[in-house]
Protein backbone atom coordinates (compact mmCIF):
# COMPACT_ATOMS: atom_id res chain seq x y z
CA UNK A 1 0.00 0.00 0.00
CA UNK A 2 1.10 3.50 -0.30
CA UNK A 3 0.13 6.73 1.27
CA UNK A 4 1.80 10.05 0.03
CA UNK A 5 1.20 13.67 1.36
CA UNK A 6 2.61 17.17 0.76
CA UNK A 7 1.69 18.92 3.97
CA UNK A 8 2.71 22.04 5.74
CA UNK A 9 3.83 22.29 9.29
CA UNK A 10 5.87 19.63 11.34
CA UNK A 11 6.09 16.43 9.68
CA UNK A 12 4.27 13.65 12.41
CA UNK A 13 6.33 10.30 11.39
CA UNK A 14 3.67 7.51 10.97
CA UNK A 15 2.84 5.02 13.17
CA UNK A 16 5.77 2.03 14.29
CA UNK A 17 3.55 -1.02 15.18
CA UNK A 18 3.60 -4.94 16.00
CA UNK A 19 0.28 -6.05 14.25
CA UNK A 20 2.41 -7.35 11.56
CA UNK A 21 3.07 -10.86 10.93
CA UNK A 22 4.78 -10.73 7.53
CA UNK A 23 7.14 -8.14 7.68
CA UNK A 24 10.35 -8.95 8.72
CA UNK A 25 11.61 -4.96 8.19
CA UNK A 26 10.49 -1.78 9.22
CA UNK A 27 12.98 0.70 7.46
CA UNK A 28 12.41 4.58 8.13
CA UNK A 29 14.20 7.70 6.88
CA UNK A 30 14.21 11.27 7.87
CA UNK A 31 15.48 13.62 5.76
CA UNK A 32 16.37 16.48 8.04
CA UNK A 33 17.05 20.49 6.91
CA UNK A 34 20.99 20.91 8.04
CA UNK A 35 22.44 24.58 8.92
CA UNK A 36 24.65 24.98 5.08
CA UNK A 37 23.84 24.79 1.44
CA UNK A 38 26.77 25.04 -0.36
CA UNK A 39 28.93 26.10 2.38
CA UNK A 40 26.95 29.01 2.97
CA UNK A 41 25.11 29.26 6.38
CA UNK A 42 21.47 29.00 6.41
CA UNK A 43 18.81 29.55 9.13
CA UNK A 44 16.13 27.74 7.44
CA UNK A 45 14.80 25.91 4.49
CA UNK A 46 11.70 27.36 2.53
CA UNK A 47 10.09 24.14 0.33
CA UNK A 48 8.37 25.08 -2.77
CA UNK A 49 6.44 22.53 -4.69
CA UNK A 50 4.45 22.64 -8.07
CA UNK A 51 1.12 21.98 -6.32
CA UNK A 52 -1.37 19.28 -7.94
CA UNK A 53 1.92 17.62 -10.22
CA UNK A 54 4.38 17.12 -7.01
CA UNK A 55 2.21 15.13 -5.36
CA UNK A 56 0.91 13.47 -8.14
CA UNK A 57 4.44 12.63 -9.21
CA UNK A 58 5.24 11.56 -5.75
CA UNK A 59 2.55 9.08 -5.89
CA UNK A 60 3.13 7.45 -8.72
CA UNK A 61 6.92 7.04 -7.95
CA UNK A 62 5.98 5.53 -4.66
CA UNK A 63 3.70 3.35 -6.85
CA UNK A 64 6.85 2.47 -8.95
CA UNK A 65 8.66 1.46 -6.17
CA UNK A 66 6.22 -0.70 -4.96
CA UNK A 67 6.18 -2.37 -8.15
CA UNK A 68 9.51 -2.77 -8.49
CA UNK A 69 11.12 -3.89 -5.29
CA UNK A 70 9.46 -6.50 -3.16
CA UNK A 71 7.62 -4.37 -0.22
CA UNK A 72 4.56 -3.97 1.11
CA UNK A 73 4.27 -0.78 1.99
CA UNK A 74 5.19 2.77 1.23
CA UNK A 75 4.21 5.79 3.29
CA UNK A 76 5.87 8.91 2.71
CA UNK A 77 5.36 12.63 3.47
CA UNK A 78 7.26 16.06 1.95
CA UNK A 79 6.82 18.91 4.41
CA UNK A 80 6.57 22.68 2.17
CA UNK A 81 7.13 26.37 3.70
CA UNK A 82 9.97 26.98 5.90
CA UNK A 83 11.27 24.42 7.40
CA UNK A 84 14.01 24.83 10.51
CA UNK A 85 17.61 23.79 11.18
CA UNK A 86 17.73 19.90 12.22
CA UNK A 87 13.65 19.33 11.49
CA UNK A 88 12.50 16.52 9.34
CA UNK A 89 11.22 17.50 5.51
CA UNK A 90 11.05 14.05 3.70
CA UNK A 91 9.71 11.30 6.09
CA UNK A 92 9.80 8.08 4.37
CA UNK A 93 8.74 4.36 6.00
CA UNK A 94 8.71 1.02 4.35
CA UNK A 95 7.97 -2.34 5.44
CA UNK A 96 9.19 -5.50 3.51
CA UNK A 97 9.58 -8.72 4.33
CA UNK A 98 12.99 -8.61 4.12
CA UNK A 99 15.79 -5.98 5.20
CA UNK A 100 17.65 -6.05 1.87
CA UNK A 101 14.76 -5.19 -0.22
CA UNK A 102 13.55 -2.51 1.95
CA UNK A 103 16.80 -1.03 1.76
CA UNK A 104 17.26 -0.98 -2.20
CA UNK A 105 13.73 0.34 -2.06
CA UNK A 106 14.24 2.71 -0.28
CA UNK A 107 17.43 4.23 -2.19
CA UNK A 108 15.89 4.02 -5.18
CA UNK A 109 12.34 5.93 -4.05
CA UNK A 110 14.94 8.91 -2.68
CA UNK A 111 17.29 8.99 -5.48
CA UNK A 112 14.11 8.92 -8.29
CA UNK A 113 12.17 11.55 -5.94
CA UNK A 114 15.01 13.80 -6.09
CA UNK A 115 15.51 13.42 -9.54
CA UNK A 116 11.93 14.32 -11.11
CA UNK A 117 9.26 15.00 -8.40
CA UNK A 118 8.71 19.05 -9.12
CA UNK A 119 9.78 20.31 -4.97
CA UNK A 120 11.85 22.90 -4.94
CA UNK A 121 14.60 24.52 -1.71
CA UNK A 122 14.88 28.28 -1.21
CA UNK A 123 17.67 29.06 1.13
CA UNK A 124 17.18 31.58 3.81
CA UNK A 125 20.08 33.28 4.63
CA UNK A 126 20.80 35.07 8.14
CA UNK A 127 20.14 38.42 6.85
CA UNK A 128 16.80 37.30 5.91
CA UNK A 129 17.28 36.68 2.59
CA UNK A 130 15.64 34.13 0.36
CA UNK A 131 17.34 32.29 -2.95
CA UNK A 132 16.85 29.03 -4.68
CA UNK A 133 19.50 26.46 -3.41
CA UNK A 134 20.92 25.27 -6.92
CA UNK A 135 21.54 21.98 -5.05
CA UNK A 136 21.48 19.37 -8.10
CA UNK A 137 21.72 15.96 -5.86
CA UNK B 1 -4.48 31.65 -27.60
CA UNK B 2 -3.68 31.83 -23.81
CA UNK B 3 -1.00 30.03 -22.64
CA UNK B 4 -0.37 29.84 -18.47
CA UNK B 5 3.44 29.55 -17.68
CA UNK B 6 3.83 28.51 -14.01
CA UNK B 7 7.45 29.48 -12.48
CA UNK B 8 9.34 27.72 -9.94
CA UNK B 9 12.51 28.34 -7.70
CA UNK B 10 15.73 29.38 -10.32
CA UNK B 11 12.51 30.57 -13.32
CA UNK B 12 10.50 32.54 -10.53
CA UNK B 13 13.47 34.27 -9.26
CA UNK B 14 14.47 35.23 -12.19
CA UNK B 15 11.15 36.50 -13.58
CA UNK B 16 9.95 37.77 -10.50
CA UNK B 17 6.53 35.96 -11.06
CA UNK B 18 4.60 33.13 -9.72
CA UNK B 19 2.52 32.84 -13.26
CA UNK B 20 2.35 34.99 -16.48
CA UNK B 21 0.00 34.47 -19.20
CA UNK B 22 0.94 34.60 -22.89
CA UNK B 23 -0.44 35.26 -26.05
CA UNK B 24 0.60 32.65 -28.34
CA UNK B 25 0.05 32.06 -31.97
CA UNK B 26 -2.08 28.89 -33.30
CA UNK B 27 1.14 25.88 -33.29
CA UNK B 28 3.37 27.53 -30.74
CA UNK B 29 5.38 24.87 -29.30
CA UNK B 30 7.32 24.11 -26.10
CA UNK B 31 10.59 24.76 -27.47
CA UNK B 32 9.39 28.66 -28.63
CA UNK B 33 8.07 29.21 -25.41
CA UNK B 34 11.04 27.99 -23.81
CA UNK B 35 12.91 30.72 -25.94
CA UNK B 36 10.44 33.40 -25.02
CA UNK B 37 11.21 32.61 -21.16
CA UNK B 38 14.88 32.57 -21.39
CA UNK B 39 14.76 35.89 -22.95
CA UNK B 40 12.60 37.21 -20.26
CA UNK B 41 15.32 35.97 -18.10
CA UNK B 42 17.45 38.16 -19.59
CA UNK B 43 20.54 35.52 -19.37
CA UNK B 44 19.71 34.81 -15.49
CA UNK B 45 18.70 31.39 -17.30
CA UNK B 46 21.79 30.71 -19.11
CA UNK B 47 23.23 27.15 -17.72
CA UNK B 48 20.19 26.05 -16.22
CA UNK B 49 18.65 23.16 -17.41
CA UNK B 50 14.77 23.30 -17.83
CA UNK B 51 12.68 20.40 -18.43
CA UNK B 52 8.58 20.81 -19.61
CA UNK B 53 5.94 19.88 -18.39
CA UNK B 54 2.20 20.59 -20.17
CA UNK B 55 -0.47 20.28 -17.95
CA UNK B 56 1.43 18.70 -15.27
CA UNK B 57 3.09 16.30 -17.02
CA UNK B 58 6.55 16.14 -18.36
CA UNK B 59 7.62 16.47 -21.93
CA UNK B 60 10.38 14.34 -23.72
CA UNK B 61 10.23 15.76 -26.85
CA UNK B 62 9.17 19.37 -28.60
CA UNK B 63 5.23 19.90 -28.67
CA UNK B 64 2.59 21.51 -29.92
CA UNK B 65 0.45 23.91 -27.42
CA UNK B 66 -3.13 24.31 -27.14
CA UNK B 67 -5.62 27.25 -25.85
CA UNK B 68 -5.46 27.09 -22.18
CA UNK B 69 -1.99 24.82 -21.67
CA UNK B 70 -0.53 25.20 -18.54
CA UNK B 71 3.28 24.61 -18.79
CA UNK B 72 5.87 25.48 -16.30
CA UNK B 73 9.38 24.78 -16.90
CA UNK B 74 11.18 22.72 -14.68
CA UNK B 75 14.45 23.23 -13.16
CA UNK B 76 16.81 20.80 -11.81
CA UNK B 77 14.18 19.42 -8.69
CA UNK B 78 15.20 19.41 -5.09
CA UNK B 79 12.95 17.53 -2.78
CA UNK B 80 14.15 15.56 -0.10
CA UNK C 1 29.11 8.38 18.80
CA UNK C 2 28.49 4.60 19.45
CA UNK C 3 25.60 3.09 21.78
CA UNK C 4 25.17 -0.56 21.97
CA UNK C 5 22.43 -2.60 24.05
CA UNK C 6 21.79 -6.11 24.56
CA UNK C 7 18.62 -6.37 26.16
CA UNK C 8 15.76 -8.50 27.59
CA UNK C 9 12.35 -7.07 27.28
CA UNK C 10 10.66 -4.73 24.62
CA UNK C 11 12.99 -2.76 22.74
CA UNK C 12 12.04 1.06 22.87
CA UNK C 13 13.69 2.99 19.87
CA UNK C 14 16.46 5.51 20.57
CA UNK C 15 14.67 8.97 20.54
CA UNK C 16 14.40 11.28 17.14
CA UNK C 17 14.94 14.71 17.27
CA UNK C 18 15.10 18.01 15.62
CA UNK C 19 18.79 19.43 17.57
CA UNK C 20 20.80 18.40 15.28
CA UNK C 21 22.08 20.83 12.49
CA UNK C 22 24.87 18.73 10.51
CA UNK C 23 23.12 15.65 9.90
CA UNK C 24 20.94 15.64 6.99
CA UNK C 25 20.03 12.05 7.36
CA UNK C 26 18.54 9.86 9.92
CA UNK C 27 17.58 6.45 9.50
CA UNK C 28 15.87 3.62 11.73
CA UNK C 29 15.51 -0.29 10.94
CA UNK C 30 13.96 -2.22 12.89
CA UNK C 31 13.70 -5.90 12.68
CA UNK C 32 10.83 -7.77 13.29
CA UNK C 33 10.06 -11.12 13.83
CA UNK C 34 7.93 -12.79 11.08
CA UNK C 35 5.57 -15.79 11.78
CA UNK C 36 7.79 -18.36 9.22
CA UNK C 37 10.97 -20.01 9.52
CA UNK C 38 11.62 -21.54 6.80
CA UNK C 39 8.19 -22.29 5.83
CA UNK C 40 7.14 -23.62 9.15
CA UNK C 41 4.88 -21.65 11.16
CA UNK C 42 6.11 -20.40 14.29
CA UNK C 43 4.47 -18.60 17.21
CA UNK C 44 7.87 -16.53 18.35
CA UNK C 45 11.61 -16.76 18.06
CA UNK C 46 13.73 -16.85 21.54
CA UNK C 47 16.81 -15.41 21.22
CA UNK C 48 20.37 -16.19 22.74
CA UNK C 49 23.38 -14.91 22.99
CA UNK C 50 26.69 -15.23 24.06
CA UNK C 51 26.76 -13.60 26.99
CA UNK C 52 29.71 -10.91 26.94
CA UNK C 53 30.69 -12.04 23.34
CA UNK C 54 27.59 -11.02 21.49
CA UNK C 55 28.00 -7.41 23.11
CA UNK C 56 31.36 -6.77 22.73
CA UNK C 57 31.21 -8.11 18.95
CA UNK C 58 28.52 -6.25 18.48
CA UNK C 59 30.04 -2.93 19.90
CA UNK C 60 33.47 -4.15 17.85
CA UNK C 61 31.26 -3.74 14.77
CA UNK C 62 29.27 -0.77 15.44
CA UNK C 63 32.91 1.04 15.34
CA UNK C 64 34.13 -0.70 12.49
CA UNK C 65 31.12 1.20 10.49
CA UNK C 66 31.37 4.34 12.11
CA UNK C 67 34.92 4.25 10.55
CA UNK C 68 33.99 2.69 7.43
CA UNK C 69 31.50 5.30 6.91
CA UNK C 70 31.00 9.01 6.78
CA UNK C 71 28.59 8.60 9.84
CA UNK C 72 28.02 10.41 13.22
CA UNK C 73 26.20 7.93 15.41
CA UNK C 74 25.06 4.40 15.25
CA UNK C 75 22.56 3.20 17.98
CA UNK C 76 21.94 -0.41 18.28
CA UNK C 77 19.71 -2.46 20.45
CA UNK C 78 19.25 -6.28 20.41
CA UNK C 79 16.68 -8.16 21.81
CA UNK C 80 17.71 -11.58 23.69
CA UNK C 81 14.94 -14.39 25.41
CA UNK C 82 11.22 -14.68 23.51
CA UNK C 83 10.33 -12.51 21.14
CA UNK C 84 6.46 -12.46 19.91
CA UNK C 85 5.66 -12.03 16.05
CA UNK C 86 5.69 -8.30 14.39
CA UNK C 87 7.67 -7.72 17.66
CA UNK C 88 11.15 -6.06 17.00
CA UNK C 89 14.27 -7.87 17.88
CA UNK C 90 16.90 -5.47 16.73
CA UNK C 91 16.61 -1.52 16.40
CA UNK C 92 19.51 0.31 14.88
CA UNK C 93 19.14 4.14 14.09
CA UNK C 94 21.67 5.53 11.81
CA UNK C 95 22.79 9.70 11.97
CA UNK C 96 24.60 10.74 9.00
CA UNK C 97 25.46 13.91 7.27
CA UNK C 98 24.62 12.50 4.05
CA UNK C 99 21.55 9.63 3.11
CA UNK C 100 23.60 7.50 0.64
CA UNK C 101 26.22 6.89 3.68
CA UNK C 102 23.40 6.62 6.07
CA UNK C 103 22.04 3.46 3.54
CA UNK C 104 25.00 1.93 3.06
CA UNK C 105 26.31 1.90 6.73
CA UNK C 106 23.24 0.60 7.37
CA UNK C 107 23.27 -1.92 5.09
CA UNK C 108 26.49 -3.10 6.10
CA UNK C 109 25.89 -3.13 9.46
CA UNK C 110 23.23 -5.50 9.74
CA UNK C 111 25.08 -7.73 6.90
CA UNK C 112 28.13 -7.85 8.97
CA UNK C 113 25.96 -8.56 12.59
CA UNK C 114 24.68 -11.43 10.65
CA UNK C 115 28.22 -12.97 9.95
CA UNK C 116 29.67 -12.67 13.04
CA UNK C 117 28.01 -11.56 16.27
CA UNK C 118 27.03 -14.36 17.73
CA UNK C 119 23.40 -14.44 18.40
CA UNK C 120 21.25 -17.07 17.49
CA UNK C 121 17.55 -17.78 16.73
CA UNK C 122 15.53 -20.47 18.17
CA UNK C 123 12.00 -21.22 16.56
CA UNK C 124 9.52 -21.86 19.10
CA UNK C 125 6.33 -24.22 17.04
CA UNK C 126 2.71 -23.46 17.51
CA UNK C 127 2.89 -27.08 19.67
CA UNK C 128 5.29 -25.60 22.09
CA UNK C 129 8.62 -27.41 20.87
CA UNK C 130 11.60 -25.33 20.57
CA UNK C 131 14.29 -26.11 17.63
CA UNK C 132 17.59 -24.14 16.68
CA UNK C 133 16.57 -22.20 13.44
CA UNK C 134 19.08 -23.28 10.92
CA UNK C 135 18.63 -19.89 8.84
CA UNK C 136 22.12 -19.26 8.05
CA UNK C 137 21.48 -15.55 6.31
CA UNK D 1 44.41 -29.14 32.93
CA UNK D 2 40.70 -27.62 33.04
CA UNK D 3 38.71 -26.26 29.43
CA UNK D 4 35.36 -24.70 29.75
CA UNK D 5 33.08 -25.42 26.71
CA UNK D 6 30.31 -23.42 25.86
CA UNK D 7 27.68 -24.18 24.04
CA UNK D 8 24.78 -22.27 21.50
CA UNK D 9 22.42 -23.00 19.30
CA UNK D 10 23.04 -26.23 17.32
CA UNK D 11 25.86 -27.12 19.78
CA UNK D 12 23.56 -26.94 22.72
CA UNK D 13 20.68 -28.88 21.14
CA UNK D 14 22.96 -31.28 19.95
CA UNK D 15 24.63 -31.99 23.13
CA UNK D 16 21.97 -31.22 25.63
CA UNK D 17 24.03 -28.88 27.60
CA UNK D 18 24.80 -25.44 27.98
CA UNK D 19 28.30 -25.66 28.95
CA UNK D 20 30.61 -28.74 29.45
CA UNK D 21 34.02 -29.19 31.49
CA UNK D 22 36.55 -31.17 30.21
CA UNK D 23 40.03 -32.63 31.38
CA UNK D 24 42.60 -31.98 28.90
CA UNK D 25 45.82 -33.04 28.08
CA UNK D 26 48.88 -29.89 28.28
CA UNK D 27 49.07 -28.83 24.45
CA UNK D 28 46.03 -29.81 23.45
CA UNK D 29 44.28 -27.51 20.81
CA UNK D 30 40.90 -26.05 18.99
CA UNK D 31 41.09 -28.64 16.58
CA UNK D 32 41.36 -31.82 18.80
CA UNK D 33 38.55 -30.24 21.00
CA UNK D 34 36.59 -30.15 18.07
CA UNK D 35 37.07 -33.44 17.32
CA UNK D 36 35.81 -34.33 20.82
CA UNK D 37 32.89 -32.09 20.90
CA UNK D 38 31.41 -33.87 17.38
CA UNK D 39 32.14 -37.06 18.41
CA UNK D 40 30.07 -36.51 21.81
CA UNK D 41 27.39 -34.80 19.35
CA UNK D 42 27.05 -38.02 17.60
CA UNK D 43 26.62 -37.15 14.09
CA UNK D 44 24.17 -34.55 15.28
CA UNK D 45 26.76 -31.69 14.07
CA UNK D 46 27.66 -33.44 10.74
CA UNK D 47 27.64 -30.61 8.05
CA UNK D 48 27.46 -27.64 10.63
CA UNK D 49 30.15 -25.44 10.28
CA UNK D 50 31.57 -23.95 13.42
CA UNK D 51 33.91 -21.26 13.89
CA UNK D 52 35.74 -21.60 17.17
CA UNK D 53 36.18 -18.75 19.83
CA UNK D 54 38.67 -18.96 22.97
CA UNK D 55 37.99 -16.78 25.72
CA UNK D 56 35.54 -14.70 23.88
CA UNK D 57 38.07 -14.19 20.84
CA UNK D 58 36.84 -15.44 17.41
CA UNK D 59 40.42 -18.47 16.42
CA UNK D 60 40.93 -18.12 12.78
CA UNK D 61 43.73 -20.83 13.22
CA UNK D 62 43.90 -24.04 15.52
CA UNK D 63 45.25 -22.70 19.17
CA UNK D 64 47.07 -24.23 21.28
CA UNK D 65 44.79 -24.64 24.86
CA UNK D 66 45.44 -23.51 28.27
CA UNK D 67 44.43 -24.62 31.68
CA UNK D 68 40.86 -22.71 32.52
CA UNK D 69 39.99 -21.64 29.11
CA UNK D 70 36.80 -20.73 28.07
CA UNK D 71 35.66 -22.27 24.81
CA UNK D 72 32.58 -22.23 22.45
CA UNK D 73 32.18 -24.07 18.97
CA UNK D 74 30.15 -21.62 17.20
CA UNK D 75 27.69 -22.65 14.73
CA UNK D 76 26.60 -19.99 12.24
CA UNK D 77 25.13 -16.83 13.75
CA UNK D 78 21.68 -15.36 13.04
CA UNK D 79 21.32 -12.05 14.74
CA UNK D 80 18.95 -9.31 13.72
Amino acid sequence: MVIVEIINGPIVPFPSNDDRNQDGAELVFNGRVRDTEHGHKIIALEYEQYEGMAEAELTTLAEDTCKKFPINDLFCKHRMGRVGIGETSLHVSIWAKHRKQAIEAMDWFIFELKKRVPIWKWAIHPDGTKVPSECTH
Amino acid sequence: MKIKVKCFSQVKYALGENEIILEMETGSTTLGLEKIIREKADGKLDGVSLRVAVNQQYQSEETILTDGDEVAFIPPVQGG
